[in-house]
């Protein structure tokens, strides 16, 4: 089943429960590596994405996702904000006006976002930031894709990919955002941006994936 | 978490209301998206001074919006960095048509979204330079790491561009006067205790009683080592030398010394803590003509104090002395 | 104890001496006995100003020296009143020939030892006045207790004498509009958290982390009832309630609203409640025309507020209004 | 046994060590239902009072009383420096330029003493301050020193009067300094004034006892 405009904003309505859901969490994973503010800006970010969509109705899946960018980039500040929203306004751009994406329109759109933050962050693989959930995220949707995968199941092999490359910054040392600053210290942690991109692509899996 | 607020998501919103009524003549206050503007803005032909940042320091920056000092301040949520849609709403209603400048500390949250704002200002043919202040020497790795950040040069830096603008300089001599402060500034700080984010509810660290963290950013991020509490002699030590260090400030260089609380250290002990510097600084023949003295950049109800040397020459010494009238700041 | 100091004992002296290197052109700094004087004193036939009390309370009221408010301040330890020797050093070196206004908050100690120092002056045929501020109504019974505290109402009294001495009243004069202010001025404070005196080493007193302490004095003195910390909403208004009760400020009434931060409160919480205050006091008909927000009379890192109305007249809002030059007040 | 000039000095020097070892028990007296700085204020007073004893030799027991009074009025600050001051200076006064006290002179100086304090300070008996220390010590002072007794004996039924009197504030509810403050809270301590005022006496009779 491919994703329609509906589907996607049903995707990004259940990312924001996730977010609001996780906002402790998300606080608490800050509060030990950074400033303790992510889970506030993600869920004030998501909450404002709520209340635009309630008053738009997006007529394509790109407009949806611009829709999130924009206003992700004008509620949530801080380094997530920016760099959310330019994933997300890039993967509007990959996504053109099409009225559906299937499985590789999909997968071209996540690898679109993940280039909109590297190219933004500057972040390396591996410096223990959201890049370290979003790039294997890409790498099995864009598998799944070339496989003749519909929407639903790119989005699930990206959740699980992205939940494991999240994981997989606890051992890290920061080299980027406000972690850097501990050093040796930042190891042991798990990283709060990765970890949203993780619950982000699972919810979106979520949905789709049910309907 | 003990505070006087009213729900932790509005304590910014709160407080802008209350500076709004507090300054009616100085300050106009906007909401959504929030910013604080001279309430003579914009002043035709003069360079507009924007900075903003995540809130928590105040006076930083809205206390300094007043003329000699910011056109407009915006500031983000509590330790959250503002939008680049305020950034770009604050800057078209001050820029006077000779361009604006932004001073951003260097945060990623700060660089990213003023850049965002950058951008989105000079499509709309506004001439846009930025000064992003890093002069924190705790940050010793700036490779692996986001890089110094931005701490007390940025009161020195908004005050003497300020004053640059003021006399009628150009975007591009204001530009060329905030590198040069940013050039010649350096800083480090530390804290007794920790602040507790209105949203969080948690103090963001743990120190034990006999403890202080040497090197602690303004997010209350780590500095270079949590060690035991020392003297005051000890900390001035302990903070003044690698500031000295890295410039480095040589004897007979001329400084403005800025001793600044972090915000919650008694009067009594940030001045007995300036007395020390300015006896440390004379012993190793650093010339102190200039200070100041308070809590101007600050971490909510943190304890501690930074330390903050600036390089003077003929030229900034007269731009600092320029008057200056803000809510913080005034002579 | 967590403090930046060297030896708990020398903790006012060591401050004096940074206050001496922060304000080298403004202030005077004697040591034994200590006291601050105007750089410039004494300005011939002006009428002196002078106050001073415990230490602690900082800028109050060291950082209230200078042109437009006092000629000189003398700090006891801390939480203690200075001795009538040093004060009678102070106002030798700063009267003009005009006479002094010795300013005294309602403590049994600076009562005593002001009386002290004004004999010993008196019989060296210096002209001195006393006014002694009790603005705080969170102390309801004067008769079985010391009567009430001079808080607050302190630096409005100061400011305002000040300007009166400057602008060339006789101590007559200036003793009656120093009259008319404490007349027209109430006060009530809260705490979050307490104080801890240097040469004590433990908070002055303890309370549970769901509490505040309503109606403290700056020295951490008990106040009318300890309570469930609330919402800001709610402590303006258990706090501005009994201050305009008790003059009473009524409709219409022009007044200034200072809204003073007991040491440690951060800015936004400030602000944020002083925005509330100006909302409560418009819904009563007050019209607020002057206001002040900041930390100006303290109590070491005391967090918590306290709210000062002045009932204004065309005089009183013209003193206040004067220009003023001194290290924490400046316009 | 008369009391000379050296025996004063004597006397005051002990009563500094009783200031000093006590220090901190007045501290926290005056923490409890005070400003917590009467330890702090009594040691500061009568080190001063010991630096101007090892620099003057005050010939008679009234200019070492004097030089008491004006050290610590010169050094102590806030209520107890004027009270103590002016109790010191009363009894310089009453005693003049003689050469010796004898139990009689020596009581009224005490009397003297306390009716310079009630009349600086305005407290009435029970008011829970140094006067109910005070008064009932001049009382026996001079009950004593009626039927004949000398100066060790006076100060001795002092002190143990003092004592007792200090004892007695705990229950009361204080109506003069700091205290009154805390209204019926201030009731179930014991007044740090009171307290300085039985050490001081038990101090000066513990030296004159002895020689
Ligand atoms: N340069 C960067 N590139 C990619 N991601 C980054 C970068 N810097 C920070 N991040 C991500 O942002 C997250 C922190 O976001 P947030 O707490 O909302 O902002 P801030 O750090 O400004 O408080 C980090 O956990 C990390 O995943
Ligand atoms: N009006 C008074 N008359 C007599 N004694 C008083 C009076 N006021 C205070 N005192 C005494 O002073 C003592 C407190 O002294 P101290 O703590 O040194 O000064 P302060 O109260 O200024 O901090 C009290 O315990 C009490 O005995
Ligand atoms: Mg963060
Ligand atoms: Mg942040
Ligand atoms: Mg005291
Ligand atoms: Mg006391």
């Amino acid at each position: 089943m491919p994703c329609t405009a509906r589907d996607a904003a049903a995707a990004v309505r259940r990312g924001a429960d996730a977010m609001a859901e996780h906002r402790d969490e998300l606080v608490e994973l800050d509060r030990a590596i950074g400033d303790g503010d992510h889970g506030e800006n993600m869920d004030r970010g998501f909450r404002a994405v709520v209340a635009q969509l309630d008053l738009a109705d997006p007529p394509t899946p790109g407009a949806v996702l611009k829709l999130v960018a924009t206003s992700l980039i004008s509620s949530v500040g801080g380094a997530s904000g920016p760099l959310f929203g330019t994933a997300f306004l890039r993967a509007a751009s990959s996504a053109g006006e099409v009225e559906e994406l299937d499985g590789a329109t999909l997968a071209a759109s996540l690898r679109a976002a993940v280039e909109g933050v590297v190219s933004r962050g500057k972040a390396e693989p591996e410096d223990k930031t959201m890049i370290d959930a979003l790039l294997p995220a890409v790498r099995a949707a864009e598998e799944r894709a070339t496989s003749g995968a519909d929407p639903a199941e790119v989005l699930a092999a990206a959740a699980e990919a992205a939940t494991t490359g999240a994981r997989s910054t606890v051992p890290l040392i920061a080299r980027k955002g406000r972690a850097s600053y501990l050093g040796d210290r930042s190891a042991g942690h798990l990283d709060p941006g990765a970890r949203s991109v993780a619950l982000l692509l699972a919810a979106f899996a979520d949905v789709t994936g049910v309907e | 978490m003990k505070k006087i607020i009213n729900a932790p998501t509005d304590v910014v919103t709160d407080a802008l209301r209350g500076m709004a009524a507090a300054h009616p003549e100085r300050l106009r206050v906007r909401f959504d998206p929030a910013f604080v503007a001279r309430a003579d803005a914009p002043v035709a032909d003069k360079v507009a001074v924007v900075s903003g940042g995540g809130s928590g320091h105040e006076p930083l920056h809205v206390g300094f919006v007043g003329s000699g000092m910011l056109d407009a301040a915006v500031p983000g949520a509590v330790f959250t960095s503002p939008t680049p849609d305020a950034v770009r709403a604050a800057v078209g209603e001050v820029d006077g048509g000779a361009g604006t400048l932004l001073v951003v500390k260097n945060y990623t949250g700060d660089v990213l979204n003023f850049e965002t704002a950058a951008e989105l200002l000079e499509a709309e043919n506004i001439g846009v330079r930025t000064v992003v202040v890093q002069d924190d020497v705790a940050v010793r790795d700036s490779t692996n790491t986001a890089g110094r950040r931005g701490v007390g040069g940025t009161v020195l830096l908004e005050k003497i561009v300020g004053a640059a603008a003021a006399r009628g300089d150009d975007l591009a001599s204001c530009h060329e006067i905030a590198e040069r402060v940013s050039a010649g500034v350096r800083s480090m700080g530390m804290a007794l205790t920790a602040p507790t984010v209105p949203h969080v509810g948690e103090p963001s660290f743990e120190l034990a009683d006999y403890e202080m963290e040497v090197g602690v950013g303004i997010h209350a991020e780590p500095g270079r080592e949590r060690v035991e509490l020392e003297s005051a002699d000890g900390i001035v030590w302990r903070l003044l030398e690698p500031v000295l260090d890295d410039l480095p400030f040589r004897r007979d260089d001329e400084v403005l010394l800025f001793t600044n609380s972090m915000g919650a250290t008694p009067q009594t002990e940030l001045y007995l803590a300036h007395g020390i510097a300015e006896r440390f600084l004379a012993e190793r023949g650093v010339r102190v003509t200039r200070r100041l003295v308070g809590p101007y950049i600050t971490s909510l109800e943190m304890r501690g104090l930074s330390f903050t040397l600036l390089k003077l020459d003929d030229e900034l010494r007269r731009l600092w002395d320029a008057p200056v009238s803000t809510p913080a700041l005034t002579w």
